[in-house]
C-alpha cells in the first residue's frame, strides 16, 4: 500500500498531516525549530499576542499536578508590532502554515489585531483566543458566554479574509453553544479546547501557589475532558474541530480524531518530550497503515459512527446534528 | 539516550550521577544544564528535571551531575542503576561569562550547598585558563558539603585546614570556618582578594553575594533556578523579573535561555521567593 | 504540646476529624470494615441510592485515563428498601456518623428518600446528589442549573430534620451560583465536587469505551480544578464545604482545608491505598503537630487570608463573601 | 510490603514472579487473586492491577504469579527485580469450589494461555485430595505455553507426548496436538472424562467451555477478568452481567468478590466483550 494520505483541510489551509503545535507552548517556532525541521508538522500556531506588549505574571508561573501542569503565565508576549517585524518573516519562509494565535480585551482590539496580519506574508490564519477576560463585560472571559463568542467571532470575520478559527474554553456551562456561536459568527473552524480554570496551594506556605491564585490546567490529565468537549462540538457543528487538551502520543490524537477532530494540537506535550509533534505524525501514519486505511480523513469521527445505529450522512468532514448522547449519571 | 555509568550516593540523600552523552560533553560550558525526562513511561510526574553540568569529559564522551533528592523526581532519579538509559536535553542555556582575559587577579566562586555543580566546571576551565580562583564552598555541615572532592584544585581528599584556593564554611563548624558562606565572601572582597564573584546556591545567598558586589563594587555573576516546563524558552514559565531598566516597565528573563546564569545586575534578586 | 484538635462540625454532625470516604468508593462501609476500624474516619458516605433498586449500566465501567478513573457505574443499589434493612442497622452500630447519598429523577423522589430516612436510626445526614438527571428538564442533571439545586434542596429541606449536604458537579459554568443555591435552599453543607464529565475513545475498536459515551473523571487528575471549585464555593457561601476530588493524601487534604473546605472525602484514593483513609487523618494530624496548630479548624481557609490584604471577619467556619480573586486569562 | 524474591521471563514477555507474603501464602485459596499496587509512587497508572495466585505455599510464606506483558502496568512489574518491594493486597475474591468429595471420576482443567495460573494451584490441591484430573493446556505456540512445568503432576518437564494428566494443545501445532483445547476439551467430555470442568483464560475460550458443559451436561467453573478499581466489592466497577434470573430483571455481579470463578450458569457469558 502506499503511504497513507495525511492531509486534511481547516478553512483555506492545506495541512501536510493534522498535527500542528498548540499556541503558547511552541513560542514562535524558534526554539524547537533548532531541535527539528518544523516543517514536518500540519501547522503552526503563535503564542498568544496583544496589541502591545505585555510583561505577563509574576512567578511561579509554573506548578506540576498529577498528570498535569497549571501556568499562569499570563499572556506575555511581545505585542504586534514586534511579531511581524521580528517573528513573521522568518516564520514565512519556514515551509508551514502558520497560525496567529490573538487575545484582546475587546472586541475592537480583536479586530485590529486581524486586520493588521491581513496583509502580513506567511500568516495562514488567526486562531482567536476567547478565553482572556472582556473588559466590558466584569473581566469575564469572552468564552464564558456564547453570546460573547459570538460577537467577536462575527466581527473578527469581518476584520479579516484568512482562516478564522475560534479556540473555545472548557470553562463553560455547555461547549456546544459556544462552538455553535462561532460557527454561527462565521469562523472556519473551532479548537478545543484552551486550559481549564485549576489552582494550587502551598501547604508549606499555606497559600496558594499563583499570585492570581487561579491558573490554567493543561496536560495528560485533561485529556478526558477535552475528548468530550471535542466529540460535544463535533456533534454540534459542521466546521471542523481542532482536539487539544493533554495529546502527547499519536494514541492520544487518535483518540480526537476518532471523536470527531479533524486536527489536533500538541500542547504542554511538547515540553515532555521536544520531539513530540513529528512522533505523532509519524504515530499516525503508522496507525493507518496497520489498519489499511488510506485517507486519514476517514478516521475523523469514526467512534460517533460507532457509537450510534445512524451514522449521519457519510461526510467525513463533520457529523453535524449527531444525536446528542446519554448521560451518564 | 544516555547510558547511566554511575549514580551513587555521596552524601545524606546527594548523588553523583555519570552520564554517556558524546554531544553532551563536547559542547556543555560550565554554567549550562541538562534538562533530564525522568525514567520510565509513567507521566507522573511529569515534567523534565534542569540539572546543573558539574563536569564534562569530552574525551571521555562523559558527563557529570550532581544532585540532591528533594521531592519525587529526584528520588527516582536515586533508584536508577548503572546500565539504565535516561532521555538528556542539553547543554541548555547560558553558562557563566568567563572574566576578561587581560585582567589580573583572582576570582571568587561561591557555593551554597549542591549549589557547587556548576561551579565545579567553572573552576576547572578557570585554572585551565591561568585564573587563580578562591573556592569558598559553604554548607549547613560536614556531611551535606559533597563534591568538594571534585573540584580540581583541591585534591582528591577535604583538607579541615582552609587553603588560599579553596575555603569550607559551615554553619555547625563541623568543618573549616564556622559561619555563613558569604561572611567569608566579605572578608575575601575586603581584602580585594576577588575582581570578579560567581555564586551558586540558595536565594538568599545570591542576594548577600549580590549585595557584598555592590558593597565592593566587583561584578558578581549568579546562577538561578526557576520551575521549568520546556528548558528551551518557548513556554515562557520560568520567569525571573529584571531589574527594572531605563523605562522602568516591568518585564522577565527566562532563565531557561537568557540564564540560568546572569550578572546580579540583570535580575531583581529580592523579587524572588 | 497535647496531640491536635482535628474535630470539625457539619450541620448536626461533630466529626471527630474531617476525613470521610466520599460515596460510591466506600460501598456501605462494608469492605473497607474489614481490612480497618472505620470509626477511625470523621464519617462515611454510602453509595447513591434510590427508591427502586437499578442494576446500574453494562461494562466496562471502568477506563484508566492519565492520574485519573473514568467511571460509568450507574448508580447500581439496592435501593431504599434494601439499604434500610440490611445496611442501615449495621452502620448504626459502626461508631461512625454515617451520610446517606442520595438520588432522584424528580424533585419528589428526593423528598421521598430523605423523609423515609429521617426515622432509620443512625443516619446522621442526608447528601443530595444533583448531578443524576432531571427527568422534568429534558434530562440534563438538577446541578448543571442554579434554580434546579435550589428546588431540590429547598424540598428537602422541608423533608428531613437530618444535617443537608448538596453535593455540586463541577460541569457547570459557575459552582459559586450553585453554592449559593444550595445555600439559599437551607443546606447545611456544600460537598464539591463529583466527577467531571469525561469521556475515552478505545482506538483498537474505533468507539467509545463506554455505552454511554461520557463517564465521570475521578482521581488525582482532576485535583486542581476541585481545588479551584472549593475556593470559589466556600468564597461564595458561609455555610461549610467538603472539598473532595483527586484527595489521596494528606497533602491534597490539607491543600482542600487550607483552601476553605471545613471537611474532605476520599474516593479514588481508596482504591489505589484501602487504607488511604486513616493515613490522611494521621498526616493531617503532624501537619497541625508539626506547625504547632492546635485546633484543625485554625487551617480551613488559611490559604484564602493569606491570598488577599483583608483576611475577612476571621470566621474559622467560612470565608463567605471574598473578594474575587483576578482571572488567570 | 512483600518482598519479590524472584522475577524472571520464563517466555516471550511472560514472567514468573515470587513474593513473601506470609499472609497471602497462608490463607489463598485456587482461583483467588492479589491486588498489586505499582511500583513507586506515581499516580500514572493509577490502578492496582489483579493478578492470579498461582502457587501459595504456607511452609515457606511464598506465592507465586504468572504474567504477561501487556500495557504499562505490567511493564512496570517486568522491571521490578529480587530484593525490592510490592504492596499486595489479598487473597482476594472467590475461588474455585472443589468438587464434591464423594463423587467418581477425574475432573478437567482448561486452561488457556496465561489462564494456566489459577488451575496450577487448583491441580495440586485437587492432586492432594486425591481427585484425577486432566489438564489441558492450550496457547496459540510452543513458546507461548508458560508455567506447564509448573502443574505438579507433570513433573519439572514438559513432555511432547500426550499423557493422560496433561494434554498440551497449540493452535499452530508447534507441540502436542494441534487445534483449539476446546476441541480437546470436547473429545474428553464425548468420551466422559469429566464430572466437572474447571476452566481459565480468554473469554471466547470460555464461552466455548461453556457450550461444552451444557451440551455434556457437566458442570464448569470458570475464572473471568474485568477491570477492576477497588478489587474489594466497594465501587462496583468490574461488573459482569448475571444469567437472566427468574424474574428476568438485568443483575450485575462483581468479578472481585462474586467472582473472580462463576459456575458458567451465573453470568452471561456471552454478553461479555
Ligand atoms: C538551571 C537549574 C540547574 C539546577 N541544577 C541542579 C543541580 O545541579 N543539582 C540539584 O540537585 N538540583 C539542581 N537544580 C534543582 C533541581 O532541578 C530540582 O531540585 C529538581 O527539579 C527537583 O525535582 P523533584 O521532583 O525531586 O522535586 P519536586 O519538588 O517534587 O518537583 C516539583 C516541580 O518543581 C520543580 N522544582 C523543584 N525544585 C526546584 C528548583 N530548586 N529549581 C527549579 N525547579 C524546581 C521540579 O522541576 C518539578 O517541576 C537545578 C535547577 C535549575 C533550574
Ligand atoms: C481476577 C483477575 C486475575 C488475573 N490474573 C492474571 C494473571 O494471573 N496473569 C496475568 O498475566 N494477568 C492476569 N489478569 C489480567 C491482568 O490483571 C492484566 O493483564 C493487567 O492488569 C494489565 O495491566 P497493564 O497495565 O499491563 O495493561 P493496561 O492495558 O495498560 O491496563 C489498563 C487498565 O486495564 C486493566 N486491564 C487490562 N487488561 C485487563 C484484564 N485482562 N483484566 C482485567 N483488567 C485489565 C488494568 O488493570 C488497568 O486498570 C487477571 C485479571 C483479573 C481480573
Ligand atoms: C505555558 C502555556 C502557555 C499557553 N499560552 C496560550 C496562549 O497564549 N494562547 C492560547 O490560546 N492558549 C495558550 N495555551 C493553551 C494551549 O494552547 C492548549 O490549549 C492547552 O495547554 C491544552 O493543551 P495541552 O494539554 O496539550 O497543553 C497555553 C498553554 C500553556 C501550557
Ligand atoms: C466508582 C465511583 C462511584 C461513585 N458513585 C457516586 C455516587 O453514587 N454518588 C455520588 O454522589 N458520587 C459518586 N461518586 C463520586 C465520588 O463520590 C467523588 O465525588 C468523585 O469521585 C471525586 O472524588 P475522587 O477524585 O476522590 O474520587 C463516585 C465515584 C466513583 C469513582
Ligand atoms: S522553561 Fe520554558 S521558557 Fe524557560
Ligand atoms: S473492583 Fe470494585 S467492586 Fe469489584
Amino acid at each position: 500500500m502506499a503511504s497513507p494520505d495525511l492531509s486534511v483541510t481547516i478553512g483555506a489551509i492545506r495541512m501536510k498531516n493534522p498535527v500542528m503545535a498548540a499556541s503558547g507552548t511552541f513560542g514562535f517556532g524558534r526554539e524547537f525549530g533548532q531541535l527539528f525541521d518544523i516543517s514536518v508538522l500540519g501547522a503552526v500556531v503563535t503564542k498568544g499576542i496583544t496589541l502591545e506588549p505585555r510583561a505577563g505574571n509574576p512567578p511561579p508561573r509554573l506548578w506540576e499536578t498529577p498528570c498535569g501542569l497549571l501556568n499562569s503565565v499570563g499572556l506575555q508576549n511581545p505585542g504586534l508590532e514586534a511579531f511581524i517585524s521580528e517573528e513573521a518573516p522568518r516564520l514565512a519562509g519556514a515551509g508551514v502554515p502558520v497560525i496567529v494565535n490573538i487575545s484582546g480585551d475587546t472586541v475592537a482590539e480583536f479586530c485590529e489585531l486581524a486586520s493588521r496580519l491581513e496583509d502580513v506574508a506567511g500568516v495562514a490564519a488567526i486562531e482567536v483566543n476567547v478565553s482572556c477576560p472582556n473588559i466590558h463585560a466584569a473581566g469575564r472571559p469572552f468564552a464564558s458566554d456564547p453570546g460573547s463568542v459570538y460577537s467577536v467571532t462575527a466581527a473578527v470575520r469581518r476584520a479579516t479574509t484568512k482562516t478564522l478559527i475560534v479556540k473555545l474554553s472548557p470553562n463553560i456551562a455547555d461547549i456546544a453553544d459556544a462552538a455553535r456561536a462561532a460557527e454561527m459568527g462565521g469562523s472556519d473552524a473551532v479548537s478545543c479546547v484552551n486550559t481549564f480554570l485549576g489552582m494550587a496551594v502551598d501547604t508549606a506556605r499555606m497559600r496558594p501557589v499563583f499570585a492570581r491564585v487561579f491558573a490554567g490546567l493543561s496536560g495528560p490529565a485533561i485529556r478526558p475532558l477535552a475528548l468530550r468537549a471535542v466529540w460535544e462540538a463535533a456533534s454540534a457543528v459542521k466546521i471542523p474541530v481542532v482536539g487539544i487538551g493533554g495529546i502527547s502520543s499519536a494514541a492520544d490524537a487518535i483518540e480526537f480524531l476518532l471523536a470527531g477532530a479533524r486536527a489536533v494540537a500538541v500542547g504542554t506535550g511538547n515540553f515532555v518530550s521536544p520531539t513530540a509533534c513529528p512522533e505523532v505524525v509519524a504515530g499516525i501514519g503508522s496507525y493507518l497503515e496497520e489498519r489499511g486505511i488510506r485517507f486519514l480523513r476517514d478516521l475523523v469521527g469514526r467512534a460517533a459512527a460507532g457509537a450510534f445505529a445512524d451514522p449521519g450522512d457519510g461526510n467525513p468532514h463533520g457529523h453535524g446534528n449527531r444525536e446528542e448522547p446519554e448521560r451518564p449519571w | 539516550m544516555a547510558e547511566v555509568l554511575e549514580n551513587c550516593e555521596i552524601g545524606p540523600g546527594c548523588f553523583r550521577m555519570r552520564l554517556a552523552d558524546a554531544n553532551v560533553a563536547r559542547s556543555a560550558r560550565p554554567g549550562q544544564f541538562v534538562h533530564v525526562r525522568l525514567p520510565g513511561s509513567s507521566l507522573d510526574p511529569l515534567l523534565r528535571r534542569p540539572f546543573s553540568v558539574c563536569l564534562a569529559d569530552p574525551g571521555e564522551g562523559t558527563l557529570l551531575v550532581l544532585y540532591q533528592v528533594v521531592g519525587r523526581g529526584t528520588q527516582m532519579l536515586a533508584k536508577i542503576r548503572p546500565g539504565d538509559y535516561l532521555n538528556v536535553l542539553g547543554p541548555l542555556g547560558r553558562g557563566f561569562d568567563m572574566p576578561p582575559a587581560d585582567g589580573k587577579g583572582d576570582v571568587a566562586l561561591v557555593a551554597g550547598g549542591l549549589g557547587i555543580a556548576p561551579l565545579i566546571m567553572l573552576s576547572r576551565d578557570l585554572s585551565r585558563a591561568g585564573v587563580g580562583c578562591s573556592f569558598l564552598v559553604g554548607g549547613r555541615s560536614q556531611d551535606l558539603l559533597v563534591g568538594v572532592d571534585l573540584v580540581p584544585c583541591a585534591g582528591a581528599g577535604l583538607a579541615a585546614t582552609p587553603r588560599r584556593d579553596l575555603q569550607v564554611v559551615t554553619e555547625d563548624g563541623s568543618i573549616g570556618r564556622q559561619g555563613l558562606v558569604t561572611d567569608a565572601l566579605d572578608d575575601l572582597l575586603r581584602d580585594g582578594g576577588a575582581r570578579c564573584v560567581y555564586a551558586c546556591g540558595p536565594v538568599g545567598m545570591l542576594r548577600e553575594v549580590g549585595r557584598l558586589g555592590e558593597a565592593h563594587r566587583v561584578p558578581v555573576q549568579v546562577s538561578l533556578e526557576e520551575r521549568m516546563a520546556c528548558g528551551l524558552g518557548a513556554c515562557l514559565g520560568c520567569a525571573v523579573k529584571a531589574r527594572p531598566g531605563r523605562g522602568g516597565r516591568e518585564t522577565y528573563l527566562r532563565v531557561c535561555v537568557d540564564g540560568p546564569v546572569f550578572w546580579a545586575g540583570e535580575v531583581d534578586l529580592d523579587g524572588i521567593a
